[in-house]
């Protein structure tokens, strides 16, 4: 295969952009949750290219991968759980409506 | 060559086999309901399916006005690509195994997960509260039965030191006329066997957990805004997951293609695609005849069942595994796990029935 | 298998004596419904198989130790887990110190668990209380026998929690609460010090194994030499740094001034918890690990460490049994005297005698044991009654509870056949030797222990029972308490088997102990090393005030004991305001009212006040300065144009701080999106650089 | 190969743009799942199978479906269009983030020249060795990962239900 590392971190930072971008924009919360997975995975998918690349052999970039979509996992699973219990509260998931943290 | 051809038979093949099941089914659904089921087209209604598929391919295909349109004609497509795809890693027999990956039995699981998305994408697309009500029984149903049943399938791919579902046949054979080694004849194997089937089964929603499309309450479920060849598909890719969850429970638990005769050559090759078939049969045969004798369970059964007793077990029966891999002498071996497992069973059983038939509490619907 | 084999195995075996109390525990944590019968059989076999494993490793040390003149220790280390390439060791110690103290720890435990069945026959959740004891016994001992400071700090943590979890037994009661409360924080504020001590040893040697016996790897313990001639903090070298930092842990487990106050609050527990952990065995851990790390003490010779030890030590005994003179509730008497004894204790240690801080440590767990549960009796016996002013006359209701407690009270006393003599005779030499003002107060705190363990065997067991009387209105002590019984005026009785057996057990120990006294000193490898100057002259002092303050205590309450549980208590008469300013303990907790957390709370106010020098300061000097050069100006004639300038000026920092406010609007996206920014600036510079 | 690693590339890029700009919830979940499947497929080209695998089961079997239930319980009638207003308020300051960094991240790679490092080659690590370090070498973070899964669980399974918990 002969792609240069270049294109796979380009394509990682791009999908990392753009789920970064719904994480800031949108109004919904679960969409938020969303865009945090996207980058999520993006970070992911850097370590899998580095271990391509350049630890093809030993497989600790591997495990960490595994740890992170456990992490990930665990988060939006909290995460979630949050937005169905904070909607319970306010019958809305309108992320820029929770403002009873207002300074 | 070498993939061509696997791929061909797969494509080939198990379509057929779908498409005879149906009539076995129904045949011996008559049987059971004490009545002679198709028997017009052909000898013994032989060309009943071929017919069945004719029909389903001029019927007209309606689509509801304000149904998603593009999700509401992906999701049969969907349907059955992963019931296909299933079938690459079931090896058939000793000279033929589609795609021998070393990732097999998680392959498989990973694939079987993705149906579940055609189930909702259909019921959703649909714009109906039936079909709605049934996506999200689907859903539900098949990610609590996935965990009791990859746990079963922990116990196998510990015994084996390897996820390849080609390896997990071979460990099988040998033994007395290659019978005796197969896992079900282990305890953790046969308590292991049980759990997967009642996974499988709840997976591919047939009665007795066939909620999500369950006549009586629902119509019948995420389908009931289908006609024509999409309906058709989705029953073949229902059909077609059934059965490559039955080749995958052959493989795991039933010897695989091991039998009698079976081995390397061309000779043993054939005799091992014969035992793989006859147990593949078996295994269709018992589907359907639970399904004709066995009365349809309540939706919050169904989840505490699979929360309460079935992942409970399935967890006892991988500590079973790890007592079966240490204790090297066999007699012992087989006390302490069948000992083990029968106390967990009596104790979950115990656990389970205190709760006793009790009129079905609403959490979130009140 | 020759011996130093057979101790090897004994040493690998070590984690079987904490292993079946936690068993026990676990089972009873999971017990799904609670029985009685089950779960106190259940500790107590589990407690008795430690005890007979813990036995076994101390008989087998007996032989070794005495022979050679020399410890013994046996060690076996293992790996817990790997990170990477770090590995966390944890290890088992064998040797004379570790043996004696888990038997003890073990046997004293038992004894304690037998008692306790029935002391908490009648309570709700007995299967709790007993689950809670066995917790604690498990990780005492696995305290004890631990070869590594983690280990032994987990069960340092451990025991800690027990102790919040079993003095908030009964915790709907407000007070029991705020004392499990109390006693967590207290000790707590002691921990930071030992983990401070902990993280400087990890910082300093690379490792908390205490001894590894391997040259190329040296233990903790064996890198002392090394240690003593680096230079650590406060003028010291590291290792008296490191047993400073060390120390501190220990005054706040061990009870000892100034952190001492959370132990006599800790009497809101069930008495066999007071028994267990606040007089044999919990407090005892803060010395046993001074004791365990005690070559850090020595190492630099003629540092200051040792003398704090001694000196906090000695504070600690004589102020407590000042305090213990004036009370009335029958286990705070002895909740002071045990405070008083830990600082006997840790004087011993400071005075630079091992085995007279040590000996008297396993003395006193016995006699201090069985005056808990002799309490405990009592307590029983009366009817849930605590106040002393309203027991009298037990001798004649309670015969056997009476002689253990006598037995008892004379050991603690100092009474010369009795255990409790010659520990703290060895205590009293070697701080004679060290300084003769420290010896001359504690020999003082021994007349004082002698006096006020009089006056309470007089109050309770003397005289005629004054519990049947009315117990309404005069109630001074506010310590009145029923535990809904509501029999206050009931005969008192004696109590069941299985609550005087212990206490008859411990006697024998607390009669017999002292005459081993000197093997002890042996068995710990470092007997000769006292001289005998001076012995007369000690002995001779402590017998003398010991019997002083027997006399003087028969001369206030044995010659006309108390008639009426509102009579007014003789020595009050005689000490007056003095009399109460013990009784409230010195005032030490209104001290701390006053002081520690009155400083918080004011820190709070400061800093607000802070607040509002400095943000709103800020702003007003803006607006007066604006003010001031405007009417600078006005006064110069230049009114209109530069002062709407200014007013302008002053509306803008006022717009600016509204549109600043705004930043924190709450909203999670502003603060990610502020977030994302930041990390663009970072990727900025890293693309410059 | 070149081929497909475009054609996945722009299915995971338009998955994941059309996740986080669609306005019907579904979709975007439907669109996520591709972007999803997209990754997965990435990992078996880049010969880490194992975790396609994991990345198919743990993403499209628990957490897209986890989303999906959460769009279903957070909406009063199932089916509708979204919230009118797609975009929060402050939109332009979101994307603008966006836009910045994922220009300097190409800024960052261009002048790092990593576009010239190809692959390293060798043995593809086993499933069994992934296995082996999992449980030898980080035994302690996956035990710890244990752990923070069960308190996932619980925690969210507490704050689902806090509403029957109130109601008793």
């Amino acid at each position: 295969m002969n792609i240069p590392l270049g294109d796979y971190l380009m394509l990682s930072a791009f999908l990392f952009a753009i789920g970064l971008c719904g994480a800031l924009s949108r109004k919904n919360a679960i969409i938020v949750l969303m865009g945090i997975e996207i980058m999520f995975n993006a970070a992911i998918l850097n370590l899998i290219v580095f271990w391509h690349y350049k630890y093809f052999a030993t497989p600790t970039a591997y495990i960490f991968a595994i740890f992170a979509i456990s992490i990930a996992a665990a988060e939006s699973a909290v995460g979630l759980a949050l937005v169905i219990a904070i909607y319970r509260q306010y019958k809305s998931v309108d992320v820029d409506e929770f403002t009873s943290l207002k300074g | 060559m070498s993939i061509a051809i696997p791929i061909l038979f797969v494509l080939s093949v198990f379509p057929g086999i779908f498409a005879y099941t149906t009539l076995v089914e129904r045949k011996a659904l008559g049987r059971i309901q004490n009545r002679i089921g198709p028997n017009r087209v052909g000898r013994w209604g032989i060309l009943q399916p071929i017919a069945d598929g004719l029909k389903l391919l001029i019927k007209e295909d309606i689509v509801p006005r304000r149904a998603d349109q593009i999700v509401h004609f992906l999701a049969p497509v969907i349907a059955v690509i992963p019931s296909i795809l299933l079938f690459s890693v079931v090896p058939v027999g000793t000279k033929l195994v589609p795609v021998d990956l070393n990732i097999g039995i998680l392959f498989a699981f990973a694939v079987s997960t993705a149906s579940v998305l055609a189930l909702f994408m259909g019921g959703w697309a649909s714009r109906n509260k039936f079909s709605l009500l049934g996506a999200m029984r689907a859903v539900a149903q098949v990610v609590s039965y996935e965990v009791p049943m990859v746990l079963a399938a922990v116990a196998v791919v510990m015994a084996v030191g390897s996820l390849s579902t080609l390896r997990i046949a071979r460990a099988q054979s040998g033994g007395i006329l290659n019978i005796t080694n197969w896992f079900v004849f282990r305890p953790w194997g046969f308590v292991g066997f049980v759990l997967f089937t009642i996974g499988a089964m709840a997976e591919s929603a047939r009665t007795p957990f066939d909620i999500p499309e369950a006549e009586s309450e629902i119509i019948a479920g995420y389908h009931t805004e289908y006609s024509g060849f999409k309906f058709a598909l989705f029953q073949m890719g229902e059909y077609l997951a059934s059965i490559a969850m039955a080749g995958i429970t052959v493989t795991m638990f039933l010897g695989g293609y091991n039998g009698p005769g079976s081995g390397p050559g061309w000779m043993g090759g054939l005799i091992s695609m014969f035992w793989f078939f006859i147990k593949l049969a078996f295994m269709i045969v018992l589907n359907i005849w639970i399904r004709g004798t066995w009365p349809r369970v309540r939706v919050d059964q169904l989840l505490g069942f699979a929360w309460k007793v079935l992942l409970p077990m399935s967890i006892v029966n991988i500590v079973a595994v790890g007592m079966w891999h240490y204790l090297t002498f066999r007699p012992l071996a087989w006390v302490a796990t069948t000992l083990w497992l029968v106390l967990w069973f009596i104790t979950l059983s115990k656990l389970a029935a205190t709760e006793g038939v009790a009129p079905r509490t609403y959490r979130y619907a009140s | 298998m020759d011996h130093t084999e057979y101790l090897q195995h004994l040493a690998q075996q070590q984690w079987l004596i904490p292993f079946f109390p936690l068993v026990a525990a676990a089972i009873q944590s999971l017990m799904k419904r609670p029985s009685r019968k089950a779960s106190g059989a259940l500790t107590i076999i589990a407690m008795g198989l430690s005890c007979i494993f813990a036995l076994r490793a101390f008989f087998a040390t007996i032989g070794s130790g005495a022979e050679h003149h020399e410890v013994e220790r046996t060690i076996f280390n293992f790996t817990w887990f790997k990170f990477g390439t770090t590995s966390l060791d944890l290890g088992f110690i064998l040797d004379p110190l570790t043996a004696g103290m888990a038997a003890m720890v073990a046997f004293v435990g038992f004894w304690i668990f037998v008692n306790a069945t029935g002391y908490m026959a009648e309570d709700e959740n007995f299967t709790r209380f007993f689950c809670f004891l066995s917790l604690f016994a498990a990780s005492m001992l696995g305290l004890v026998i631990s070869n590594n400071l983690l280990l032994l700090f987990m069960c340092w943590e451990l025991v800690g929690l027990c102790s919040y979890l079993l003095i908030g037994f009964w915790y709907f009661k407000p007070s029991a609460a705020a004392a499990m409360k109390k006693a967590f924080i207290t000790t707590r504020i002691g921990d930071v010090g030992f983990l401070l001590g902990i993280v400087m040893l990890y910082w300093k040697t690379g490792t908390l194994t205490m001894y590894t016996h391997d040259a190329l790897h040296p233990g903790a313990l064996e890198q002392v030499g090394a240690l003593a001639l680096r230079n650590g903090w406060w003028g010291l070298s590291t290792a008296s740094t490191i047993a400073f930092l060390l120390f501190i842990g220990a005054m706040g487990k061990s009870a000892q001034f100034p952190l001492h106050v959370w132990l006599p609050d800790a009497m809101e527990g069930p008495t066999p918890v007071s028994a267990l952990i606040h007089a044999a065995t919990m407090v005892a851990a803060g010395v046993f690990m001074v004791g365990r790390m005690y070559p850090l003490f020595t190492a630099e010779p003629g540092s200051w460490v040792l003398d704090f030890v001694m000196w906090i030590g000695c504070i600690t005994a004589v102020f407590s049994a000042t305090i213990a003179v004036a009370q009335f509730d029958i286990k705070r008497v002895l909740a002071y005297s045990t405070c008083s004894q830990l600082g006997f204790m840790v004087m011993g240690l400071g005075a630079g005698s091992l085995v007279a801080g040590q000996f008297h440590l396993l003395t006193h767990a016995f006699f201090k044991a069985l005056l808990f549960l002799g309490s405990g009796c009592v307590i029983i016996g009366t009817h849930h009654e605590q106040d002393m002013r309203k027991m009298g006359g037990l001798r004649k209701y309670m015969p056997i509870t009476f002689w253990c407690y006598l037995f008892g009270m004379l050991a603690l006393s100092g009474v010369p056949p009795f255990a409790g003599f010659f520990s703290k005779d060895e205590i009293l030499l070697s701080t004679f030797h060290r300084n003769k003002y420290a010896w001359g107060l504690a020999t003082f705190a021994a007349f004082l222990t002698a006096f006020y363990m009089t006056r309470q065997m007089y109050m309770v067991f003397a005289g005629k029972w004054r519990g049947g009387e009315n117990d309404h209105g005069h109630d001074k002590h506010g310590k009145h308490d029923d535990h809904g019984h509501g029999q206050h005026g009931g005969e008192p009785h004696e109590v069941t088997w299985n609550m005087w057996l212990p206490i008859a057990v411990l006697s024998l120990f607390a009669i017999g102990l002292g005459f081993f006294g000197h093997k002890y000193g042996e068995y710990l490898g470092v007997a000769g090393a006292e001289s005998e100057e001076g012995m007369a002259v000690v002995m001779g002092a402590s017998l003398a005030v010991v019997a002083l303050g027997l006399l003087l205590g028969w001369a206030v309450y044995g010659r006309k004991t108390m008639e009426h549980a509102t009579d007014e208590d003789p020595l009050s008469v005689a000490l007056g305001g003095l009399f109460t300013f013990l009784n409230r303990k010195w005032y030490i907790d209104e001290l701390y009212d006053v002081t520690i957390i009155r400083f918080t709370a004011t820190c709070g106010v400061f800093f607000r006040l802070v607040d509002k020098l400095i943000i709103d300061g800020a702003l007003h000097a803006i607006a007066w300065t604006a003010w001031g050069i405007s009417q600078f100006f006005r006064w110069i004639g230049d009114e209109f144009f530069i002062n709407g300038g200014f007013d302008a000026g002053c509306e803008s920092v006022r717009w600016e701080g509204k549109e600043f406010s705004k930043l924190e609007n709450g909203r999670i996206q502003n603060y990610f999106r502020v977030l994302s920014l930041g990390a663009a600036v970072l990727l900025l510079i890293y693309f410059f650089t | 190969m070149e081929a497909i690693f475009w054609i996945l590339s722009a299915i995971t890029v338009l998955g994941a743009l059309f996740a986080i700009t669609l306005r019907n919830l579904i979709h975007c979940v439907l669109s996520l799942i591709l972007f999803f499947l997209g990754i997965a497929g990435h990992y078996f080209l880049l010969r880490a199978d194992f975790l396609g695998a994991v990345q198919i089961l743990i993403y499209i079997g628990a957490v897209a479906v986890l989303m999906l239930f959460a769009i279903m319980l957070t909406r009063h009638v199932t089916g509708d269009e979204g919230p009118r207003e797609v975009l929060g308020g402050k939109w332009w300051a979101g994307m603008g983030t966006a836009v910045i960094i994922a220009g300097l991240l190409w800024a960052i790679i261009r002048k790092d020249q990593l576009a010239q490092i190809l692959p390293a080659g060798g043995a593809q690590t086993s499933v069994v060795e992934i296995g082996k370090a999992l449980v030898a070498d980080w035994v302690v973070p996956f035990e710890a990962m244990a752990v923070l899964l069960t308190a996932a669980l619980i925690g969210a399974v507490v704050i689902a239900l806090e509403e029957v918990i109130r109601r008793r």
